[in-house]
């Protein structure tokens, strides 16, 4: 199993841009769920207060 | 001339989800005169900025001669004169080049010495439009209004800042102007009479 | 689809249920197929003879490069439409892929780097597609930039959707323009990045993360889209039934 | 028709000319620029000979950037923008114009004194006209995008930085070629090549660019 980290001596490059490109993902999954809750609680704060 | 009329049905403004007009429809056709009341903020300046075309309504249509200004633009400025709070004058030119600045044609000479004698300003022309008063700001403005041979007039708060004579003048212009057959669009947060409308819309109503 | 069809997926509540319905769709699928390509890259291809390992970034550099250059053409697009019939749909949709595309963009840059690292020796080594990468991600930016000085949102919308289109425009000359004075300084490195003709059991990873990358980018874009229609039609009635009606959105 | 149009041209010219401070700065940054160089860089000729292209380019680009921040601006606060887009004049002839008037009051005075800065620069030769075509050919595409980035950002309090953010990604190819042709023209290569590409670029951006502009004009001002 270790061989397969060593990546031939260029692991740190492979596994590095395997980490960056899994952490910009959830990154960006993470911004985009949290802009959607915060909007549609926006969205519904304004519709409970059109109501009045 | 043929006869020219203006319609506007349904109008309506939303600037950031907050309501500025809306259900505006009117129908203007030569010789009328139409003023658009209202306290300030409810959204007179909006209501004329988008029946000149320069804000896009939300919804609505306006239509000149049964067309719709959105695509007929350059024949419907032909015909349209506009004048805002702001007094489109360019501060480093002289009264007199701005005056000349948006004109399409040679006006009659004596056409412009009379508007211009009645305002008061013949002994202004050659000063820079930076150095002249506000009121006397606004007489170069509205002159250029009175001397561009359009149809269609909309003013924003014409007697604002004017002195006695001048706000005298104007009516008497604008009468003459809706005599010839001219249309005249205006608004006055002041709800006197001295305008004489032919029909009013009043913003106030929620 | 006729016509007829296509028009109606542009209405805004049909679109933002779709929006809704298809994300969780986009993402695990897009979950799968990435961490099968992932797989397939790390492990089961075969090292490059003349690369050794460290050609595995190529399976994270390509896609995330593909993705942000499709997501600009996609945000003109979307642009074009918004400009040309006001639809609110398409505008939630252009504001909405810039982000996205900015991200995927700067993933693609480190990914390069970390490229250019074992290979040439210097992570920046003004590469030609390094480079029209890095002013794409200028371009992202200005788009981002603009969009948030700009108050008034239907006026925001309608400037950025110029800019995409100016931008979208130049994106093809900035590039060959500087694959041309790339040619002039260094002719000699053949860039890795030219499509190899690697052996197939290289390629059909690739394939699979790209597809994979590409369904993420939907799922976000699915998820941006749904907030910023939101935002848009507050005041319309189907809105508030659908924020208002589905608890499990609570 | 036309003469409308050469009113609104000499009217520009005369404004801008009051507006002379905007003008001199602009040629001064150019010129300052272009004088920085050598005083930092010492002036042995063989240095001086390769960086004069790059030099040029972007001085000119910096001097464009700060010119244009003020084409629109002025006449959006007094509201005699407005006034032009109401005329019965199509609004892209008008931008046109006015971009056009800009471009000799800002780009001209630097065309021509580019000349001198070259032979400063010990460019003999041919190479200086090769300089001053250059500049000639680049200007009018930079002055477009410029005016675009002005028009985009007119709404904006301070739009210095985002119209540079907008305008140098944009201009990109001008400078690369522009660059690229000095610097042919002066180890001796004929520089045809990137002088064609420039004039290409500079009729592509003066035909789209003030029918943009004046989209972005009309969505600006709205």
């Amino acid at each position: 199993m270790p061989e397969i980290f060593a990546m031939g001596g260029y692991g740190f490059y492979v596994w590095g841009s395997v980490l960056i490109s899994i952490a910009v993902l959830v990154i960006n999954w993470i911004t985009a769920h949290k802009k959607f809750k915060s909007t549609i609680n926006e969205v519904k704060s304004f519709i409970s207060k059109g109501k009045e | 001339m043929t006869q020219h009329n203006l319609q506007i049905n349904f109008l309506e403004l939303y600037r950031n989800d907050d309501r500025i007009f809306s259900e505006i429809s009117f129908d203007l056709s030569e010789g009328q005169h139409l003023l658009i009341s209202g306290a300030n903020g409810t959204g007179k300046t909006s209501l004329l900025r988008v029946i000149c075309g320069l804000t896009i309504p939300t919804g609505g249509t306006i239509l000149w001669n049964q067309l719709a200004t959105n695509n007929i633009n350059c024949r419907y400025y032909e015909h349209l004169a506009y004048l805002g709070h702001k007094n489109a004058l360019i501060p480093e030119l002289t009264a007199r080049e701005n005056l000349e600045y948006t004109f399409e044609g040679i006006r009659s000479i004596n056409r412009t010495s009379s508007v211009l004698e009645a305002f008061g300003l013949n002994k202004y022309l050659d000063q820079y439009a930076e150095k002249l008063s506000n009121g006397q700001i606004r007489k170069i403005a509205l002159s250029r209004i009175l001397l561009s041979e359009k149809t269609l007039w909309i003013l924003d708060e014409p007697v604002a800042n004017l002195d006695t004579s001048g706000t005298q003048f104007l009516l008497v212009e604008m009468q003459a102007h809706l005599d010839q057959g001219g249309m005249l669009i205006t608004t006055s947060n002041l709800n006197d009479q001295t305008l004489k409308p032919n029909s009013e819309i009043n913003l106030d109503k929620a | 689809m006729n016509l007829k069809s296509i028009y109606k997926l542009g209405s805004p509540p049909l679109f933002y249920k779709l929006c809704i319905v298809l994300e969780p769709w986009f993402l695990i699928s897009s979950i799968l197929l990435i961490a099968v390509g992932m797989y397939g890259g790390l492990f089961v291809a075969p090292p490059d003879y003349q690369m050794g390992d460290a050609f595995r970034i190529i399976y994270f550099h390509v896609p995330s490069a593909y993705v942000s250059m499709m997501a600009y053409v996609y945000m003109a697009v979307s642009a074009i439409i918004g400009l040309i019939w006001r639809s609110n749909v398409a505008f939630s949709l252009a504001k909405s892929c810039a982000p996205i595309g900015a991200s995927f963009t700067f993933l693609a840059l480190i990914t390069g780097m970390l490229w250019g690292k074992p290979m040439w020796g210097t992570a920046w080594v003004w590469d030609a597609r390094l480079t029209s990468e890095l002013i794409l991600l200028f371009l992202y930016l200005a788009y981002i930039m603009l969009h948030l000085s700009i108050p008034d949102r239907s006026k925001a919308d309608r400037a950025t959707a110029l800019l995409a289109i100016v931008g979208v425009v130049n994106i093809p000359i900035i590039h060959y323009s500087v694959v041309w004075w790339n040619t002039l300084h260094q002719a000699s490195t053949i860039s890795k990045f030219a499509k190899p003709s690697i052996a197939t059991e290289m390629l059909w990873p690739l394939v699979i993360m790209i597809l994979g990358y590409t369904l993420l980018f939907a799922a976000f874009l699915s998820k941006r889209t749904a907030a910023e229609l939101a935002v848009r039609e507050k005041r319309t009635r189907w809105l508030q039934t659908l924020i208002v009606g589905d608890k499990n959105n609570a | 028709m036309m003469k409308v149009l050469r009113i609104i041209f000499l009217k520009d010219l005369k404004v801008s000319l009051r507006r002379w401070s905007d003008l001199l700065t602009s040629f001064i940054l150019f010129v300052l620029v272009c004088l920085i160089f050598p005083l930092t860089l010492g002036n042995d000729p063989s240095l001086l000979l390769k960086i004069i292209g790059p030099v040029m380019l972007v001085s000119a680009l910096l001097a464009t950037l700060l010119a244009m921040q003020n084409i629109f601006r002025p006449d959006v606060l007094n509201g005699s923008l407005e006034q032009l887009t109401l005329n019965s004049y199509p609004l892209t002839l008008i931008i046109c114009i006015k971009i056009f008037s800009f471009w000799v009051i800002t780009s001209l005075p630097l065309i021509l004194i580019s000349g001198f800065i070259a032979s400063s620069y010990y460019v003999t030769g041919n190479s200086i006209f090769i300089v001053v075509l250059t500049l000639l050919l680049s200007t009018p595409s930079l002055v477009h995008i410029s005016a675009l980035a002005a028009a985009l950002t007119v709404a904006i309090r301070y739009p210095g930085a985002l119209m540079a953010l907008i305008i140098i990604p944009l201009s990109l190819p001008i400078m690369i070629f522009g660059a690229k042709a000095i610097e042919f023209s002066i180890s001796g290569i004929d520089a045809s090549a990137p002088l064609y590409f420039l004039l290409g670029m500079m009729f592509f951006t003066c035909s789209l660019g003030p029918m943009v502009t004046a989209a972005a004009i009309k969505i600006s001002i709205d």
